[in-house]
């Protein structure tokens, strides 16, 4: 295109990529420990929104998604179709340690193993409800990640 | 150029006798008898309009050469004005297209010998009715096509209600023609005359209580044949169950007859729109029938009785523009009135070919038949935009000369009574588009019902008809003001000039005057299109940047669409919140559920207002006749 | 001529395209800083809505398999492209990108055409939560049509002085003859009505029934992802952007001599609407259920509105 | 119209400084006093009792011993590592430590992209206890040696008593 417009307009995007951040949470059967963790991010005291944060409803508009709980034998169907609904380029990121292992239901028969089982997860805050500030850490990462995905994308 | 009138009429009941000789033979000689005989009545009616239209001459034709003698006319009398010729345009374009429609829509029925003569009977009466100088004329014609209309709704009795809604149609329509019966004796029994034209004379001086009366039963009459207010279940009935393009030739003409005696009536032969009860009384009707039918509409389940629904409370729009008595609003009302008989007519054929795809016509069984008929579809959006007025098509041009018309006489007059039609107008506009988008959703949108698995598109022998109606939406939508000055200043003037109408008829020649109708803005002035050319190139160079839209691949043929679906690809499924998506399609009558649950008690009132009992559709009307007469007695 | 290139640098640059995009960006960030104040909290960098799109621009678009392609790809691009056109006839002072002497109706239509194509572009996504976000949709369409019709025409009428007038230049004149409307105190139903119908016709967040995140998964645009979500999500801004000009244009339209003062006071203005009528209710209130919504709209709004109607008719 | 909720407090809110603590730009806040964070083992407290291992719920430790490469032959390496992603940071491992050598740290900023980022690795180092001077066989001698001289002993003192 003339003088490389559309190098500039991918330039922005992939900048823009790491500054509008929406989040989907899906919740694998979790404890409900790290769903209100994650809530407590947006609230006026953390304010993810400052990194250009917004729940989303759907995970057609979603760019990071957040996964908590330890995947249960009925959320891991509905787990891969919803992660299969989303569109390029996004990051998993997994809340608390339940998805990463299964924390204390490591083995049981109703728990479908780590999340890493069934897509490679960008980013993962540990501990047993993770602080919000940690929430929010790990957001900021996969946000740079993320960059690199969508310069990948058009490179 | 004097006896086109007369041929263009005989031409049509001439082709209806030919062609149940003929036409047993076979197909084609049956087509071949049909298409030259609505051929040749269409072109003998566009002759006409130079002369007619653009010079305003007024062609009069004496049967049987009995011209008036020493000033009272004993022959019946053709004449035609700008008026009539414009409603003739509008019957004779119904009746081309719908007649080509139906050659494939027919085809599997049997005996269509006699569906085509009563066809084309039907297609005579209408026409000989708007070009028609006599009253009684006017009801033999309006007699031969009430019957007609009857006789072809039931035409195909073995669907389920069909015999019952005809005979509804006659009994409840046969009250209508008596009262237009009555109504010409007692002026008859006046005036000595059945002359429109001797009629607009005499009228104005005769005051006493018996034309009163006259004017009471004649306006109940053509309220009958536009079914308006107390009548409009008819339509409803006779809709549902007619094959689609005699649906089409009921709301596109059948209800402009109606319309075109309204106006007759009021601005010829009794001039007395001037008075404001008489405005009260046909505004008042237009309004009320405008909002009662769109709110029934809203939650029908079938698609044609709600399509029947619109088609009359459109026309309502038409009679609430006429009432007004001002020239705009008689301008704007019959512009409105051949914009409704194009975009209903084509909603109409659309319904005829989903009926013949699908075989089913329930709101709740269809889903999802855009991807199986696209150009049926498209073809239906271009339908719906028109009707509920969005900007380039033609229902937007009418309804907003409406809206201005209603507007300015309200603000003229200082009459509160005009601004509240005004609110009730717009507020039709909003529900007839709600009522459209729940169609669309239900019908042509939303996951693919189980019905129209196998639906494919409809013949081009269908789809012919319809684009032609398609395109004439939308060349009137574009250019407005050119088609204002060309055939609504001459209709209008014909109307309001009653005088010019009566001197023509009797003492030779006359010209019509031309009333000043500020025309629809032009808005598409050279600025507007660079903006839009400018806004789709930017829109371009966003779209430029790379970002893939991704598809899922066709289905190979043999392929069918299975439900279930691994969840690893399930990247194309609708979002179903993680489940499996099973077939869950929002059918049209669980949409709206906020605006319904308010007004539960209107719904449920008119729901049993409409029974379906032809005793209760024959008292509301004989009550409102008996209302009409004292409202006509202590007021006019 | 030059008075095409005028017409033609008006519609271009400055109550034209370029002003409308970015005073929409604007003022859209400058909402939801506002709103995140309100809430005690920092808020987001105002240029976030600019951000949103671009990076919506830049993700996948996926097709579902249920969905009626072109319908789905083609509507945002007419919602976008009609929001901007409407965009055109609001003036900053006196000058306006296009003039015509009936441009409320014009708008009106333009805007309703916004709503149809957001409710045709759902239903051909094919997905029951679209389905039941369109239905949601028209219901907010038809509580808030009303009200907004009777604002127009009492405004109409008291600037036609006589003849009831449509045409924004001529409300203008009278609105630099003897002040803007707000200060006559016969308009301030009406006034009132008009900032409550914004939000509900913005789809701002007391009022967005059509895409509740969290009853219908953002209802109507549930199945929609990159370029075309990038348009609604422009379609939202520059819509917002319009109602709160649409509003300065009735009801605060000072005319100072120079352009440049009335571009300052109609940006002033713009943020101070979008301020009361739509940060304050998104901070405020929760979201209305849908017969709540329809309530509300034809009851209290539309009884400001006649209010304001009958008091201009008795000719006060 | 009913009194607005919060229209009060949300008007004076905007004049008033936002809450929000300025973390991804600034540091971390510090977590509350003993908040159970990230583990820290003290290498050279531990004794390897494995009582830490037999009380964790989820398990999350595992011990690995290897022969001390420079060391006499009975010496060991045992490295014990932390998986903080599947600990539930209960603090049981720190009560049962009988030499306190396991403490949760109040770092709560666990994030990262590897597995490795998690692990928590310390190292014991067992020296072999002290070999015993005597070989068994001398033991055995010893021990024959002991039994012959008790009871040549005996023997003796019954000799005495016959007297």
């Amino acid at each position: 295109m003339l003088f490389d417009l559309d190098k500039k307009i991918n330039e922005a995007i992939d900048d823009a990529a790491s500054k509008s951040l929406w989040l989907y949470h899906i919740n694998a059967g979790s404890c409900n420990g790290c769903d209100i963790e994650i809530v407590a991010a947006l609230t006026p005291r953390y304010d993810a929104e400052r990194l250009g944060c917004k729940l989303t409803g759907s995970p057609r508009q979603a760019d990071i998604v957040l996964v908590s709980g330890p995947v249960t034998l009925q959320s891991r169907d509905r787990l891969i179709r919803t992660l299969a609904q989303v569109p390029e380029p996004y990051c998993l990121v997994t809340v608390g340690s339940c998805p990463c292992s299964g924390n204390v239901f490591k083995g049981s028969y109703a728990v479908c193993g780590p999340v890493d089982k069934y897509r490679h997860v960008d980013v993962s805050v540990a501990g047993c409800t993770p602080k919000p500030e940690a929430i929010m850490a790990g957001i900021a990462q996969a946000a740079a990640i993320l960059k690199e995905k969508r310069k990948g994308m058009h490179e | 150029m004097e006896n086109f009138p007369i041929l263009a009429i005989m031409t049509l009941f001439m082709g209806a006798f030919i062609n149940s000789l003929v036409g047993r033979r076979s197909h084609k000689a049956r087509v071949a008898v049909v298409f030259t005989t609505m051929a040749i009545s269409l072109l003998l009616v566009v002759s006409m309009v130079p002369a007619v239209m653009f010079r305003g001459e007024i062609i009069t034709y004496w049967m049987g050469g009995w011209a008036p003698e020493a000033g009272w006319a004993y022959g019946i009398g053709l004449e035609v004005d700008a008026l009539s010729l414009f409603f003739g345009l509008i019957v004779t374009i119904a009746v081309m297209v719908s007649g080509t429609y139906s050659f494939t829509y027919m085809k599997r029925d049997d005996s269509q010998v006699n569906f085509y003569t009563l066809f084309l009977m039907l297609a005579g009466s209408v026409l000989g009715l708007v070009l028609s100088g006599d009253l009684f004329n006017i009801f033999v014609m309006v007699e031969i096509m009430t019957f007609t209309a009857v006789a072809l709704t039931a035409f195909r009795n073995d669907t389920e209600g069909a015999l019952e809604g005809a005979f509804k149609y006659l009994v409840v329509g046969s009250l209508g023609s008596v009262s237009i019966l009555t109504g010409t004796i007692l002026i008859y029994g006046c005036l000595h005359t059945l002359n429109l034209a001797q009629i607009a004379d005499l009228a104005i001086h005769t005051r006493n209580p018996v034309m009163v009366v006259a004017f009471g039963f004649l306006f109940v009459g053509f309220c009958t044949k536009a079914f308006m207010f107390p009548f409009q279940p008819l339509a409803a009935d006779a809709h549902a169950v007619a094959p689609a393009s005699i649906s089409m030739m009921i709301s596109g003409v059948l209800t402009k007859c109606g319309v075109y005696g309204m106006i007759r009536l009021v601005y010829v032969l009794f001039q007395n729109i001037g008075q404001t009860h008489v405005q009260y009384l046909v505004t008042g009707m237009g309004c009320l029938t405008m909002f009662i039918c769109v709110t029934m509409a809203f939650n029908q389940h079938n698609f044609k009785r709600l399509l029947a629904f619109h088609s009359i409370s459109q026309v309502g729009y038409v009679i609430t523009a006429i009432g007004l008595g001002t020239a705009v609003g008689l301008g704007a009302g019959l512009y409105h009135a051949i914009n409704h008989t194009l975009f209903k007519g084509l909603l109409f054929l659309v319904a005829g070919a989903v009926q013949h795809q699908t075989g089913t016509l329930d709101l709740d069984e269809l889903g999802g038949l855009s991807k199986k008929m696209p150009k049926t579809t498209l073809l239906f959006l271009i339908g719906a935009a028109s009707i509920s007025g969005i900007p380039p098509f033609n229902g937007f041009a009418s309804k907003w000369m409406i809206y201005q018309s209603i507007f300015s006489k309200a603000v003229n007059t200082g009459n509160i009574f005009f601004l509240l039609v005004c609110i009730v107008a717009l507020l039709t506009s909003v529900l007839t588009l709600a009522s459209f988008v729940k169609v669309a959703q239900s019908v042509f949108f939303g996951q693919c019902a189980v019905l129209c698995r196998d639906a494919e598109e409809c013949e081009k022998g269908m789809r012919i008809p319809m684009w032609v109606l398609a395109i004439l939406c939308v060349v009137l939508g574009l250019f407005p003001d050119q088609f204002g000055e060309l055939f609504l200043k001459p209709a209008a003037g014909a109307a309001m000039g009653a005088d010019v109408y009566a001197a023509a008829m009797l003492s030779g020649k006359a010209v019509t005057s031309m009333p000043a109708i500020y025309g629809y803005i032009g808005t598409w002035s050279p600025i507007v299109w660079i903006v839009l050319l400018l806004i789709v190139t930017a829109g371009m160079t966003i779209f430029s940047v790379s970002a893939p839209i991704r598809k899922p691949e066709a289905l190979g043929e043999g392929e069918v669409e299975d439900e279930h679906v691994l969840p690893e690809n399930a990247k194309y499924e609708p979002f179903f919140s993680g489940e499996e998506s099973v077939h869950s399609h929002v059918t049209g009558s669980d949409l709206f559920w906020g605006f319904k649950e308010n007004w539960k008690k209107y719904f449920s009132f008119w729901h049993d207002w409409h029974s379906g009992i032809v005793n209760d559709y024959e008292l509301y009307g004989v009550v409102f006749l008996a209302a009409a007469l004292i409202y006509c007695i202590l007021f006019i | 001529m030059i008075g095409f290139i005028q017409s033609v640098l008006n519609i271009l640059l400055l109550p034209g395209l370029a002003f409308t995009l970015i005073a929409s960006i604007l003022l859209a960030g400058i909402d939801r800083v506002l709103v995140a104040r309100m809430q005690r909290r920092v808020g987001p960098p105002v240029l976030q809505p600019l951000y949103d799109v671009l990076k919506c621009l830049g993700k996948e678009t996926i097709v579902p398999r249920k969905a009626n392609e072109k319908v789905f790809l083609l509507a945002p691009a007419v919602g976008l492209i009609s929001v901007l056109v409407t965009a055109m006839f609001l003036p900053i002072g006196n000058v306006s990108a296009i003039r015509t002497n009936a441009d409320m109706i014009v708008i009106l239509y333009l805007l309703t055409l916004a709503s149809v194509t957001l409710i045709v572009g759902s239903a051909a996504s094919g997905s029951p939560f679209a389905g039941v976000g369109l239905s949601r949709e028209m219901v907010a369409m038809i509580s808030y049509e009303l009200p907004l019709v009777m604002v127009m025409l009492t405004v109409g009428f008291v600037c036609g002085n006589g003849l009831a007038t449509f045409s924004l230049a001529k409300i203008g004149a009278y609105q630099a003859a003897n002040g803007p409307l707000l200060l006559n105190p016969v308009l301030w139903p009406a006034a009132i009505a008009l900032l409550f119908v914004i939000p509900c016709e913005v789809g701002q967040q007391p009022f967005d029934i059509d895409e509740a995140e969290t009853e219908i998964c953002e209802g109507v645009l549930a199945e929609y992802s990159g370029k075309p979500l990038a348009q609604f999500k422009m379609m939202h801004n520059v819509k917002m952007y319009v109602m709160s000009g649409l509003f300065c244009a009735l009801f605060l339209n000072i005319q100072t001599g120079f352009f440049l003062a009335d571009i300052l006071i109609y940006c002033v203005s713009c943020v101070l609407v979008t301020f009361v009528s739509m940060s304050v209710p998104h901070a405020v209130t929760a979201r209305f259920r849908v017969e709540q919504v329809f309530k509300f709209y034809w009851t209290v709004v539309t009884g400001c509105a006649a209010l304001s109607l009958i008091l201009v008719w008795i000719g006060l | 119209m009913a009194k607005i909720p919060y229209l009060g407090t949300a008007l004076t809110n905007l004049f008033r400084k936002p809450v929000t603590i300025d973390f991804p730009a600034g540091e971390a806040p510090k977590a509350q006093p003993n908040y159970r964070g990230r583990i820290a083992f003290d290498g050279t407290k531990c004794i390897n009792c494995g009582m830490c291992e037999r009380v964790c719920a989820p398990s999350c430790m595992t011990r690995v011993a290897k022969p001390l490469e420079g060391g006499e032959p009975g010496d060991q390496e045992i490295t014990f590592t932390f998986d903080m992603t599947s600990c539930t940071f209960c603090g049981m491992c720190a009560d049962f430590c009988a030499k306190k050598a396991i403490t949760l740290t109040d770092d709560y900023m666990m994030t990262g992209t590897q597995p490795e980022d998690f692990l928590v690795v310390g190292k014991v180092i067992k020296k072999a206890p002290p070999k015993p001077k005597f070989t068994p066989e001398q033991l055995a001698a010893m021990k024959a040696a002991a039994e012959a001289k008790k009871k040549a002993a005996e023997a003796a003192k019954a000799a005495a008593e016959g007297k």
